[in-house]
């Protein structure tokens, strides 16, 4: 009970601020937490990316070996995304297979980069149907204060910019960059009390009705989308929160 | 999307507008539902929607396990969609995949919007949904069925969620996608929703839509969805009046406060 | 404590009725419930069955693909039989890897299949040692009344009758029917107060003493027997039993 | 059964009637019992059975984990039938398979049979068996040994349970199967039985018998078992002695009763 | 040691005794420490050790879960070691394997003989080591920068541990082996050091190694561990600077102690 | 609080016993348990050893199959150690995947007999690359009284002895042994009150403050170390123990 009664006070506390137009940590409704990007972190990885969002702390590893392509798409590189939200980055994430968190994130972030076609898989075939790159998404939070989805999002997109290929893992002799073609930028809101906050916090995630992910390209086009929580949104919220999506997607794509 | 090419004889959409099977974009395909179908659970529901076949069941409220899942001050609502491992072409090993986890999720979070959940704190409300024979559209047919199967159990809801996806094949805005149409369409948007609070509950989307075709995809969807919350009604009828014509068994509460607040 | 006193009346019930000749549901002792058989009712299978013996209902689903055979039985076709006590059947079951009791399902149902040479598994090598069919005998409970060694095997038995080979799964431009060439029926009784009762529900079974499943082959010979349950049968039940269930199983036969 | 065909120069009955290890149809194989072999164990028994060497081991009763396991009006019989990695030709991987995850099954059933669980409330005994070497026939000579380890724990038991099998080779039925008349045979009938309620507690069959075949096959599992339960009271009355002449181990209750009783 | 045949062209040793690093046999590679990186967990640190990149998090204490692991008289320092997947060159599954769970137990075990755990009965101090980046001696970079994350929570310790490894490559005792030295070299001793009571907590070997050569190699891995003492200490003190700065955090009760102790 | 109360008056009584220079069992400080072994002791492994050591009771079984080299070792057979402390062997073991104490046992007794080349697997190849013979190492602990690390180790080197490759299994005409060349003995030892003790009880190992134990060769080199349990020692106590490990070694060593 005790857990519930911190968690009603906070609700009212938050509550009480967004009636006056005010969130926890000043922002305004529209507004992300200040954003750092640190490229090529992990020298172990084929490409990798460290980022912070706010208090909410990522690391993103790209790993690219040899492998084979599924019987269904020989003429494709495969990509495998997973995320760990391991118990380092919070007192609510336990150690052992993932749980439903991890696989929403995982495939989300999924979703985004796939759909958005992130990276031209075609480009990652050596012998069609027999061997192509096997490319390893890897999401490792380490400190977690909301909005998982947009931070590993990011991190993954800035993680492609400097990857390459090792030619070595295939026995050829030289290396290439990830074919990188498109950006697709992920926007996560919450409602609460019926108002729209982007890039929402732990605690105001705890707290809120209703969740929306919009992934968008850089031609303002819709790639991904995931709706969360047991609140509703109605069509005008959906279609505004796709507005938002492509204006700050915009936004961070310009970081890179 | 499946992003498959699509084969050079396939046309997804002909000059005359139809689909591969003759629907026009905004046709759904015959939907078939029939609730209270199983014996043991509380409640049921059996859907036939094109060539899918989906079973829903509910048990409770009932004591939540694990214990440290209960909510001192409301129900649990724990989905828990399956694919029957002959569901589909290529047999699918038993058990849960990441798919039918995040699936589980995003249903049981759209079936909580409307559920009384305060009524039966510290219980668990659990939903089975097993897909039998599944040619897309699969988690639109659960949630249709997980709906009715709450109802059937005398589960106290605002109202039942109707699911059904928009999407787009041939740079054609379509509902209710079939197999075909999603290994080689280029989006898909399946929706669920809630006509009395005019709401969305359930709400993905991936593949290629500009803006406008967004926009028309969902308010197809909704469409649609208005017309499969009128075969969940239904289907409720039905099952209402066979139970009243059986002395034995009481009238669920459930069925009653939906037949008045529904009108 | 709630349950066991409920449990408790229910056998008191039973054995009251019992001890005037007559069962719950009005059925003599060596009487099986009503039965109703689907076929093909699951067209992504290659062979299916939809079986309702009184309120007990069971999906089968065959699946057929192409695969390698084990290295000491390379002329021979593999047959593996998978049975899934899913929550929705019943309260009682949960969800997570094969129990105790679907184990037992699946392998009493696989021994009555296999030892009676339903299928001429000799039949499906596409190339000795290298390429056979593999057959995949799925099991779904979705209503769950008691007996399922019985309605699952009736079920697989029904499920191969018209299930076919699909050819296009190798290569190969002509489909086939799977090579059936027995028809082993279980039929189980269970012992209560001593006496012997066939096709037991979910209330008998509860509390069963004994067990004995028996499955027998169009020539009255026998090809399977499970005991289950803590109590024990004397050699002439045994005899009785297996008596029975060539009887009955030659009814059952006869459905198909 | 493995359905192998038999190699040509192997032949499973001579002309003489004899068997591959020379033995006749009703004679089985030389099977040692030895009670009280491990330390650590409330009770244990080691069982060397043609090529088969398996250990059992019994802890309780004692508390019983998990909790919602506990019966308020009996102990509980679990059994665990494990086969060591190394037992087989071709190394085993480690952990429960669903072929032992069966025999535990049926083999805590058979021992319920005649353990006075209704002594114990609450409780759990558990019984381990372990087959370090196998060649056919093991799950009869883990409930051998497990029957006699239960005495040796001191368990109060009605009876023993006493097991072999009965099976078709060539045609002929024989009793207790080697491993090569398993792999080359034509049916196996694995027998539990309580000598003094003459009642069978275990009894599973494979393969292919007549009515007949059957039937004696039955009654020469049964005939064996009652040897086998010779065997097993002579080793706990070696044990009994061997205890009796430590004067620091007082002597088991059950061991005492079972002289008593079975006499 | 990996046994792997080491390149025709590869020199671990020099002719002026120098490592393939440049790094004299006594010599560490760099290593910084920073203290409290995360803001979520009690406490933290982040260590940078060569080409190592370590981050550990300390979490309590806290409720001890699963309660069946409660100790009613100390508290229980549960060490959790991980690699990143793409810590190493060929991508790691995700999850814990054997290695790890070693790791885990002995660096719980080390770190347990410097916690007051008797000042919390019945709870578990958590300690999660990710390794995102691995260049041998993780093990070691875990230990030290555990220490320091639970010094940055404020749990009350006698002492920090420090950790270093000795080891052989070309015949010759060297410190802190670098990933080619762990691969072609011939010894590596992993040492977890406390430097107030001069003892050993934790310690490994494996290879082949005289007893000369070990006696030299422990002296020589002990000198190392007190010159990652004094990084440790360095990194706490600037932690403690910068909260002491810092208003609103007061300052952490084992900072004080252990800057007045260990002067 | 029962069991701790009996661990508590167990731990005074084994001090007060070892303050007078005894041990429980009337063991010196430096004295092993007897041992006995027996080899060869189960036909279906490729090479066993069944050890009784005081009170523990470990049984060791060799298989020997054709596989696959690892791709980084072309050039050498695979050795992999497994270790099962059954629930035979002691109320404190559990069934399920192995816990903490077994994976440490393996990985131990793994250690000292891999970096001690007990085994020459460069002997144990068929085809560089392609085909080479794969040994495992099963420990079965079945009667536990303390001390598994040194029981394990003495009984794979005692099976390693007598064990043969059988060639049938790679399709060759004759069986060869196992290409043995070294014995690593391991020796354990506990420290209780600052008071070393050579080859712990179960009893004494739950009162131990650290445990240590160092395997060494027939030269007196040492090959394998493994310090545990949340005590510590001195430097001159590990080189005591170092000592003690060498001269009980080349003991045991002896007794083969």
């Amino acid at each position: 009970m005790g857990k519930d009664v911190v968690a009603d006070l906070k609700r009212d506390y938050i509550s009480k601020l967004l009636a006056k137009g005010v969130r926890v940590d000043g922002r305004k409704f529209e507004e992300m937490r200040p954003l750092t990007i640190e490229v090529d972190y992990i020298k172990s990885a084929e490409g990798s990316a460290r980022i912070q969002l706010g208090d909410t702390q990522v690391v993103v590893g790209i790993k690219i070996d040899k492998g084979e392509p599924f019987s269904d798409t020989p003429n494709s590189g495969v990509l495998t995304t997973n995320a760990e939200l391991i118990p380092m980055a919070s007192e609510t994430f336990e150690s052992g297979p993932p749980d439903e968190i991890s696989i929403e994130v995982a495939r989300v972030v999924d979703r985004g980069i796939r759909e958005g076609h992130a990276v031209d898989l075609s480009k990652m075939v050596l012998e069609p149907g027999k061997a192509v790159w096997i490319m390893f998404v890897d999401v490792h939070v380490i400190d977690y204060d909301g909005n998982l989805f947009d931070a590993a999002n990011i991190a993954a997109n800035a993680a492609f910019k400097t990857a390459i290929i090792r030619g070595s893992k295939a026995g050829l002799s030289e290396d290439q960059p990830l074919p990188v073609q498109h950006q697709p930028i992920s926007v996560t809101v919450v409602k609460i009390d019926g108002k729209i906050l982007v890039d929402p916090t732990h605690d105001e995630e705890r707290v809120a009705d209703a969740r929306l992910t919009v992934a968008t390209l850089e031609n303002g086009n819709l790639c991904a989308m995931q709706k969360g929580l047991n609140g509703a949104f109605t069509m005008e919220e959906v279609f505004k929160v796709v507005d938002l999506s492509r204006r700050i997607g915009a936004d961070i794509r310009s970081r890179f | 999307m499946g992003g498959t090419p699509l084969p050079a004889n396939v046309k997804l959409i002909d000059e005359n507008g139809r689909r591969m099977d003759g629907r026009m974009p905004e046709e759904m395909r015959p939907l078939k539902i029939e609730a209270g179908v199983l014996k043991r659970a509380d409640g049921s529901a059996y859907v036939e929607w094109g060539n899918n076949k989906v079973m829903a069941a509910v048990y409770g409220p009932r004591e939540c396990h694990p214990r440290h899942l209960q909510n001192p001050e409301r129900a649990l609502v724990q989905c828990n969609y399956n694919m029957a491992s002959f569901s589909v072409d290529e047999r699918k090993r038993p058990g849960p995949d990441r798919r039918s986890h995040e699936i589980s999720k995003i249903i049981s979070e759209a079936l909580t919007n409307v559920v009384f959940t305060e009524y039966f704190p510290r219980t668990s409300i659990d939903v089975y949904i097993e897909v039998l024979q599944a040619n897309a559209g699969t988690r639109c047919a659960g949630l249709t069925a997980a709906s009715v199967a709450l109802a059937d159990a005398g589960v106290p809801m605002r109202d039942l969620v109707a699911s059904c996806a928009a999407g787009k094949v041939a740079n054609t805005v379509v509902v209710d996608l079939n197999k075909e149409e999603d290994n080689f369409g280029q989006a898909d948007i399946p929706v669920g929703y809630v006509p009395r609070s005019n709401e969305i509950v359930l709400l993905q989307m991936d593949g290629d839509l500009t803006l406008e075709e967004f926009n028309k995809g969902l308010h197809m969807a909704v469409d649609a969805c208005k017309k499969v919350y009128q075969i969940q009604r239904d289907a409720l009828k039905r099952r209402y009046s066979a139970r009243a014509a059986d002395e034995d068994v009481p009238a669920p509460i459930v069925e009653g406060a939906m037949m008045r607040e529904g009108q």
